[in-house]
């Protein structure tokens, strides 16, 4: 199986060092987990692996493939997919659009086909709508299918671009702050969805700031500090590091 | 200091809150908790003057505030900080804060640029930069100190731990203890429920656009039924 | 087009002609005919041209159009008036209009022959240079041009300058100071009056040397002219085809407008006011059946019909194309005089 | 020549200042091009004209044409864009929106003035003209530098350095969080427009003034060039507005002098064709973040 | 009567063409680029038509395919400057295109006539033949919008980042709507030319350019019927207002403005809108 891996990874925004000399592996059929204080330079990773963002200098592959100056589409059909943390739904499609278009990757028929509107072309449109349907179903979500998407609560709107990153059915799924908003309760729910997608091969990035939520999903734990590697490792060597501790736990937490 | 009768809000045609009650007495903490589209931000931006209520009242101190405009509420003191970070995004920190005056409206300010930057030094560090280029966290920050600019005397918070890295939530937290302390009067909107009951001296559960339950902080997180919907299993 | 780019003709050429058809009515001399005038604004737009006039002549069943103005509106309209076989009586300048039919007719003299007596002045005077200004997003503005230039350069007169403007142009400051240090005996400037006017004006500012000979259009002979100019633009020759004071009938003419629309007539509306007329005098030489096909004859058949314009007397000749004498007049402290 | 036509090229730059930095100002504000923009200052040239017609003095003219055109403008505001600001979707809608204000401005200034080009009376502005070093300067070109300046040093400040200023461009950002802050954003969009008209306005009296020609459609022309002068300064930014009012002013009059005169239009926008694909978002223009943002 | 239909035809001629460069519009916002360069295209194939005609007698057949390829290509080429642009500044940069295009055209008099415009070109387009073509651009944008392109112009147009993230091309696929777009406005510029007998510079400026936009706008651009329902009122109004003659501008400027405050989406897609929330509203009823 692949494996995601950035090799000495920077990120520089005029002065400001958002990440630096960064090395994480994510392998197929895990939970990797990122945290690290606000302006540690997560979202800036995420970035970068997805092409919204140049990279300074550095390297990613996904297995053999180097995809680190690759343009973003190209990076989706890689495999990768990903969740925004300031969600980015279509405002102006219904739920059930916003995930069909997850599908696009995967859409065979012609563009000729599509301009003719050839019988090929209405039928992947069928099964594609179908296909987004039971999607929905897996995050509860099949009562909201013909509701605008902006007019969703925020927990459902982030659930809604979950979804959307399934369809593109990926190999690694890079998930930023995907529980941030939602109680206990809701995000176990989740974790489930998670660890069934770690379970059926796929390698996740899990970024998150619940840290008892990355303690329990993930096996190996990268912590993020000023854009450096501070610490690296299972849940109870990171969470128990003292450097860790005093830049991102606080004392209350250790407590 | 704060009461709110019989509010029902809808967007066209979906309901959104079905016939709220509830009230904030002055000096007091008041959390909000329950699940996702429960109508806790509709709730606050209906107070605030965002939204319009179909029918019901809001009353702040002795004057009726329902449907009032937003910045007309900003003028009682009744202060936002709304939910999702929505700092000015092509100003600088500073000019971000230095807006956050307007709310005054000729009012005395209870903290100055020092008092704030005190609570969130990194903003002083970062006074000069975009806000639109901080960070997630950084900027959660700006949006509170930004409303602390306004002299509030009511503070709506909307979720204001979303995003924050444990260290700088327990800051937060720690700063809105003061500020309550200082006796400043808040209404909390939080999704980290054990985290809303310990830093509240009431709570109200709302579900599906009503109040399903009210009490003191303390008894709710104790209540089976809490524990179960809102603490999970630990 | 009384509306939009030509509004400046359009809007007094109806009045003109609204003023004639009064007049015709009141003494009853249609020659016993119902006519009934419809106006129509075509906004200086080709194809609501075309489409007003297919229309009607299928729906309202009109049997002549007179418009529309432009030359490009009337070549565009010119095969659809000859297709429906409906006389069509443009005020466009350009000759070849005429090409697409015996159903065209146009009231204006071709620019040959109003723009020479012009050009042959200037040659008189003997400037060793001229400075040419001309619209260039009109046909008819070129042509006038054209004229000139090849009458000037036929004598031996240098070209120093053959700049273009657009209709819309306001800003003369550059080009003024381009004319300026050109320093030419002469300047020909061919644009609507005001414009015309306005690029004096500026070149005067500039610093125009005071005796230059200036030379416009059949504009320039509008008050238009003067009351832009004032005495900046004292001095300049142009064609007249009309002029208030040149008879009795043309002061008349005058006099009934004023009191009608508080203006001094300009050029269209006297063309206006002339082409109301041969469309009458058409009508009453039709006989009785007046239809498309006796008005086209009649309309052709136009001889030494008297009218307000040039030497008084409007003729179509056997290709259609019409005269009525011009000459060249001179502005001369705000009164137009023979030179 | 080329001096003369330098100084040339500086008073038309000053010209096109004055009108584009209203439009920059609402542009930058609500990202919205008021195309009825020309029609204000239209509307500015007429006021004045009409007053001193009417027997009025021309500095009564010229204060009643900014008033004018700032009332008109924040008419406009009221009326075309207000309504839009809520759905969101003023980029589109604006445009459409303010070219039917300019429609329907044009159209009756087309009848009050019987579609006829009107001018000042002679010497309503004395022609007085200075000359050194073999230029020539008019009284009003020295006049119509001045003013140019002046409006634009006080409204950098107003912008760029009080609170009103601030409170503009947070409303520009985030309305809805402005409003949370105690702004209210329909007062600071009026007085937003009000400024812009003003200044278009005044515009409109120094070119009537200067060209003597004023018609219901004297603002299209310009409406055209300061639509190119913000791209090329930059979305809303005022310094580019300017630099960039100084470039074009300077283009078109040195085209005008040393070129075929046809082909005058086809050099400047082919060049500010030029230089969008050198510099995506203008002369002076901020580089976006990220290379893929989010817009509708 | 007969003659009153006929009298009315030419507007009937008008409306089809003018639907043709409707979607041509359509095509492109749809797809997220905020180009207004119909205008040229339609010149430029109108010109090419117009020029094969008459200067080269050659059948419209050959003209029309000419123009139809001519649009087509120069759209293809400008949309490669375009991709670097971004919302209003594409918009400029397409109306700078315009205005170059068309100062060119009054330049180059020899070949197109100059500001006297192409005349006698032959008529050889009818009603019959506008309508197919206006048929075929109709179904082809609704074959479009049911598909995966449809799609992706929507997932691009409302935010590129997420697109490009899904692994949309956003370069490809504008370059496809430019290259349809363009198509459609040669096509039915050339077919103008082969309508009109005469061709005039300006025909292809700003006026068209805002005409155009404006079917688009008031009709709802995210439905095929957007710009058929658009197109046909404001060729329609104007004619009811014909009457009000110097009131006409006026009266179209009011119904802009009050169409896009009131009606922001387009009349179509408003009422869709209202269609969907009321079923969804019933279902919720239904359920509750
Ligand atoms: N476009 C930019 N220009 C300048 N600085 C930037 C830019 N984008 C991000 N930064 C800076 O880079 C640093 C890392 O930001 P990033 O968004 O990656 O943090 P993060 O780890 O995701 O934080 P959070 O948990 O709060 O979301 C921050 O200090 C931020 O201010
Ligand atoms: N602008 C809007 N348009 C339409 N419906 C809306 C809008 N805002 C909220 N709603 C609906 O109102 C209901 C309550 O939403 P609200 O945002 O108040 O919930 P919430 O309790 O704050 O949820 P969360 O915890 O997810 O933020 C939801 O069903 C939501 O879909
Ligand atoms: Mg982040
Ligand atoms: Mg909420």
């Amino acid at each position: 199986m692949s494996t995601l891996k950035l090799t000495n990874l920077s990120k520089r925004f005029g002065g400001v060092v958002a990440s630096e000399d960064v090395n994480i592996e994510v392998p197929a059929g895990k939970v990797i987990g990122l945290i690290g204080p606000n302006g540690a330079g997560k979202t800036t990773i995420v970035n970068m692996i997805t092409g919204l963002l140049p990279v300074t200098s550095g390297t990613i592959h996904v297995g053999n493939a180097d995809i680190t100056h690759a343009p973003a589409h190209e990076i989706c059909r890689a495999g990768l997919a990903r969740t925004f943390q300031n969600i980015r739904l279509l405002g102006e499609a219904t739920v059930l659009e916003n995930v069909m278009i997850g599908f696009h990757r995967h859409e065979t028929s012609s563009t000729f086909a599509a301009l003719l509107g050839l019988p090929e072309a209405g039928r992947e449109t069928a099964t594609l709508k179908e296909r987004a349907f039971s999607l929905l179903g897996e995050f509860d979500l099949q009562a909201f299918a013909d509701y605008p998407a902006s007019g969703l609560s925020y927990g459902h709107q982030r659930k809604v671009e979950m979804a959307r990153a399934m369809a593109s059915e990926p190999d690694f799924v890079l998930l930023d702050e995907p529980i941030a908003g939602m109680n206990d309760v809701e995000s176990n729910a989740l974790a489930e969805i998670f660890m069934g997608l770690a379970s059926s091969g796929k390698g996740v990035l899990l970024i998150e700031h619940n840290v008892r939520f990355v303690a329990k999903l993930c096996s190996y734990i990268y912590v993020l500090d000023g854009g450096k590697l501070i610490s690296e490792g299972t849940s109870d060597h990171v969470l128990n590091d003292p450097e860790v501790i005093s830049a991102y736990l606080g004392d209350a937490h250790h407590a | 200091m704060l009461e709110v009768r019989d509010l029902k809000v809808s967007y066209s045609g979906i309901q959104a809150l079905r016939g709220v009650s509830m009230n904030v007495s002055s000096g007091e903490t008041v959390a909000l908790i329950g699940p996702n589209g429960a109508g806790k931000s509709s709730l606050l931006n209906t107070i605030s003057g965002i939204v319009r209520p179909e029918s019901g009242s809001v009353m702040f101190e002795a004057g009726d505030i329902t449907g009032a405009r937003a910045w007309v509420v900003t003028k009682a003191g009744v202060l936002q900080v709304p939910e999702g970070r929505k700092v000015f995004g092509e100003m600088t920190v500073l000019e971000n804060l230095q807006v956050g005056e307007t709310a005054l409206h000729g009012r005395a300010p209870t903290y100055r640029l020092q008092d704030v930057f005190d609570v969130f030094p990194i903003l002083q560090e970062r006074r000069e930069q975009r806000a639109g280029s901080l960070s997630g966290g950084q900027q959660q920050m700006l949006v509170i100190a930004r409303a602390l600019m306004g002299g509030p005397r009511l503070l709506l918070l909307d979720e204001p731990s979303l995003g924050l890295a444990p260290v700088i939530i327990s800051q937060v937290f720690d700063a809105l203890a003061e500020l309550k302390a200082q006796g400043l009067t808040i209404l909390l909107v939080e999704q980290n429920a054990h985290l809303a009951l310990t830093a509240s001296d009431r709570a109200y559960v709302i579900e599906q656009g009503r109040i399903m339950k009210s009490g003191a902080s303390m008894d709710l997180a104790k209540d089976p039924e809490v524990t179960a919907l809102y603490l999970g299993q630990e | 087009s009384t509306t939009s780019t030509y509004a400046f003709v359009g809007e007094p050429l109806v009045n003109g002609m609204k003023l004639a058809a009064d007049e015709i009515s009141a003494a009853d001399n249609w020659g016993g005919h119902n006519v009934e005038i419809i106006y129509q604004d075509n906004r200086s737009d080709k194809q609501e041209a075309i489409a007003l006039i297919t229309r009607m002549a299928q729906s309202e069943n009109a049997d002549i159009v007179v418009g529309p103005i432009a030359t490009s509106e009337a070549m565009a309209t010119g095969p659809v008036a000859v297709d429906l076989k409906i006389p069509m009586f443009t005020t466009a300048t350009s000759p070849a209009v005429l090409e697409a039919g015996p159903y065209i007719f146009k009231s204006t003299e071709t620019a040959d022959a109003y723009m020479a007596p012009v050009g042959e002045h200037i040659v008189s005077l003997k400037p060793s240079n001229c400075f040419l200004v001309s619209i260039r997003d009109n046909e008819g503005y070129i042509r006038q041009r054209n004229v000139i230039r090849d009458i000037l350069t036929g004598a031996g007169v240098e070209i120093v300058g053959d700049e273009s403007i657009l209709a819309a142009d306001t800003d003369f400051t550059a080009l003024s100071t381009k004319i300026v240090s050109n320093e030419p005996d002469c300047l020909f400037v061919t644009a609507p009056p005001e414009q015309a006017a306005n690029i004096i004006i500026q070149a005067r500012q500039a610093g125009l040397d005071g005796d230059t000979i200036l030379a416009g259009d059949s504009g320039a002979g509008s008050q238009k002219l003067i009351d832009a100019g004032g005495s900046a633009v004292d001095g300049i020759l142009f064609p007249a085809s009309f002029v208030a004071s040149a008879s009795d009938s043309s002061k008349a003419f005058s006099e009934a407008y004023e009191a009608e629309f508080g203006k001094a007539p300009d050029l269209w509306a006297a063309t206006g006011y002339t082409m109301m007329n041969t469309v009458a005098n058409a009508i009453r030489n039709a006989g009785d059946d007046v239809n498309r096909e006796s008005l086209r004859e009649a309309m052709a058949a136009t001889k030494d019909l008297p009218v307000v314009m040039g030497q008084g007397m409007l003729s179509f000749d056997e290709n259609r194309i019409p005269s009525m004498g011009g000459i060249v007049m001179k502005l001369e402290d705000g009164k137009w005089v023979k030179p | 020549m080329l001096a003369q036509q330098l100084l040339n090229g500086l008073v038309v730059s000053g010209v096109y200042a004055l009108f584009s930095l209203g439009f920059t100002l609402v542009f930058g504000i609500q990202r919205i091009l008021n195309l009825a923009h020309g029609a204000i200052f239209m509307t500015g040239a007429m006021v004045a004209f009409y007053t001193v017609k009417g027997g009025g003095p021309l500095w009564l003219g010229f204060i009643l044409a900014i008033l004018a055109s700032g009332a008109l403008s924040v008419l406009v505001e009221i009326v075309c864009f207000r309504r839009l600001r809520k759905t969101g979707d003023e980029e589109f809608g604006g445009i459409i929106s303010s070219i039917g204000a300019g429609l329907v401005i044009t159209t009756i200034a087309q009848q009050v003035s019987s579609t006829q080009v009107l001018r000042f009376p002679f010497e309503t502005f004395p022609v007085v003209i200075f000359k050194f070093w073999g230029l020539r300067v008019s009284m009003l070109q020295l006049f119509m530098a001045g003013a140019a300046i002046i409006l634009v040093l006080i409204l950098g400040y107003y912008v760029y350095r009080t609170a009103f200023g601030r409170r503009i461009r947070a409303v520009t950002d985030n309305e809805h969080a402005a409003m949370l802050m105690g702004i209210n954003p329909n007062f600071v969009y009026s007085q937003t427009y009000f400024l812009a008209g003003a200044l278009a306005g005044a515009a409109g009296v120094l070119v009537g003034l200067a060209f003597n020609s004023i018609t219901f459609l004297m603002g299209e022309p310009y409406l055209m060039f300061a639509f190119a002068i913000i791209i090329l300064g930059g979305l809303g930014s005022i310094p580019g507005a300017l630099l960039a009012s100084l470039v074009f002013g300077m283009v078109q009059t040195l085209t005008i002098a040393y070129l075929p005169s046809g082909l005058t239009d086809t050099i400047i926008f082919a060049s500010l064709f030029l230089i969008l694909l050198v510099r995506p978002h203008g002369i002076l223009g901020k580089e976006d973040a990220g290379n893929l943002r989010g817009r509708r | 009567m007969s003659g009153i239909i006929a009298g009315y035809l030419p507007l009937f001629d008008l409306y089809l063409i003018h639907v043709g460069l409707a979607f041509s519009q359509y095509i492109v916002l749809r797809a997220g680029v905020f180009s207004l360069a119909t205008a040229a295209f339609a010149g430029i194939g109108a010109y090419t038509a117009g020029i094969f005609a008459v200067n080269l007698g050659l059948h419209p057949a050959i003209g029309l395919l000419a123009g139809t390829l001519t649009g087509m290509g120069a759209a293809i080429f400008l949309s490669i400057p375009l991709a670097r642009l971004r919302g209003v500044y594409q918009a400029i940069a397409t109306v700078a295109f315009i205005q170059i295009c068309l100062s060119l055209n009054v330049y180059s008099e020899s070949l197109t006539g100059g500001a006297m415009g192409l005349n006698n070109i032959p008529k050889t387009v009818g009603t019959g033949t506008l309508f197919v073509f206006a048929a075929l651009a109709t179904y082809m944008i609704w074959a479009i919008e049911r598909g995966r392109l449809g799609r992706a112009f929507n997932a691009i147009r409302q935010d590129e980042a997420v697109a490009a993230s899904l692994g949309i091309s956003i370069t490809r696929h504008q370059m496809l709507a430019f290259a349809i777009s363009g198509a459609l406005a040669g096509l039915f510029g050339g077919l103008e030319a082969y309508h009109a007998y005469a061709l005039d510079p300006n025909q292809f400026g700003f006026h068209l350019l805002i005409t155009i936009l404006s079917y688009v706008i008031l009709g709802g651009r995210n439905t095929v019927l957007g710009p058929l329902v658009g197109c046909a009122i404001l060729i329609i109004l104007p004619e009811l207002a014909r009457p009000l003659a110097e009131n006409r501008m006026v009266i179209y400027g009011v119904m802009l403005i009050v169409v896009i405050n009131y009606v922001p989406k387009g009349i179509v897609d408003t009422a869709l809108d209202a269609i969907r929330a009321r079923r969804l509203k019933m279902r919720e009823e239904t359920v509750s």
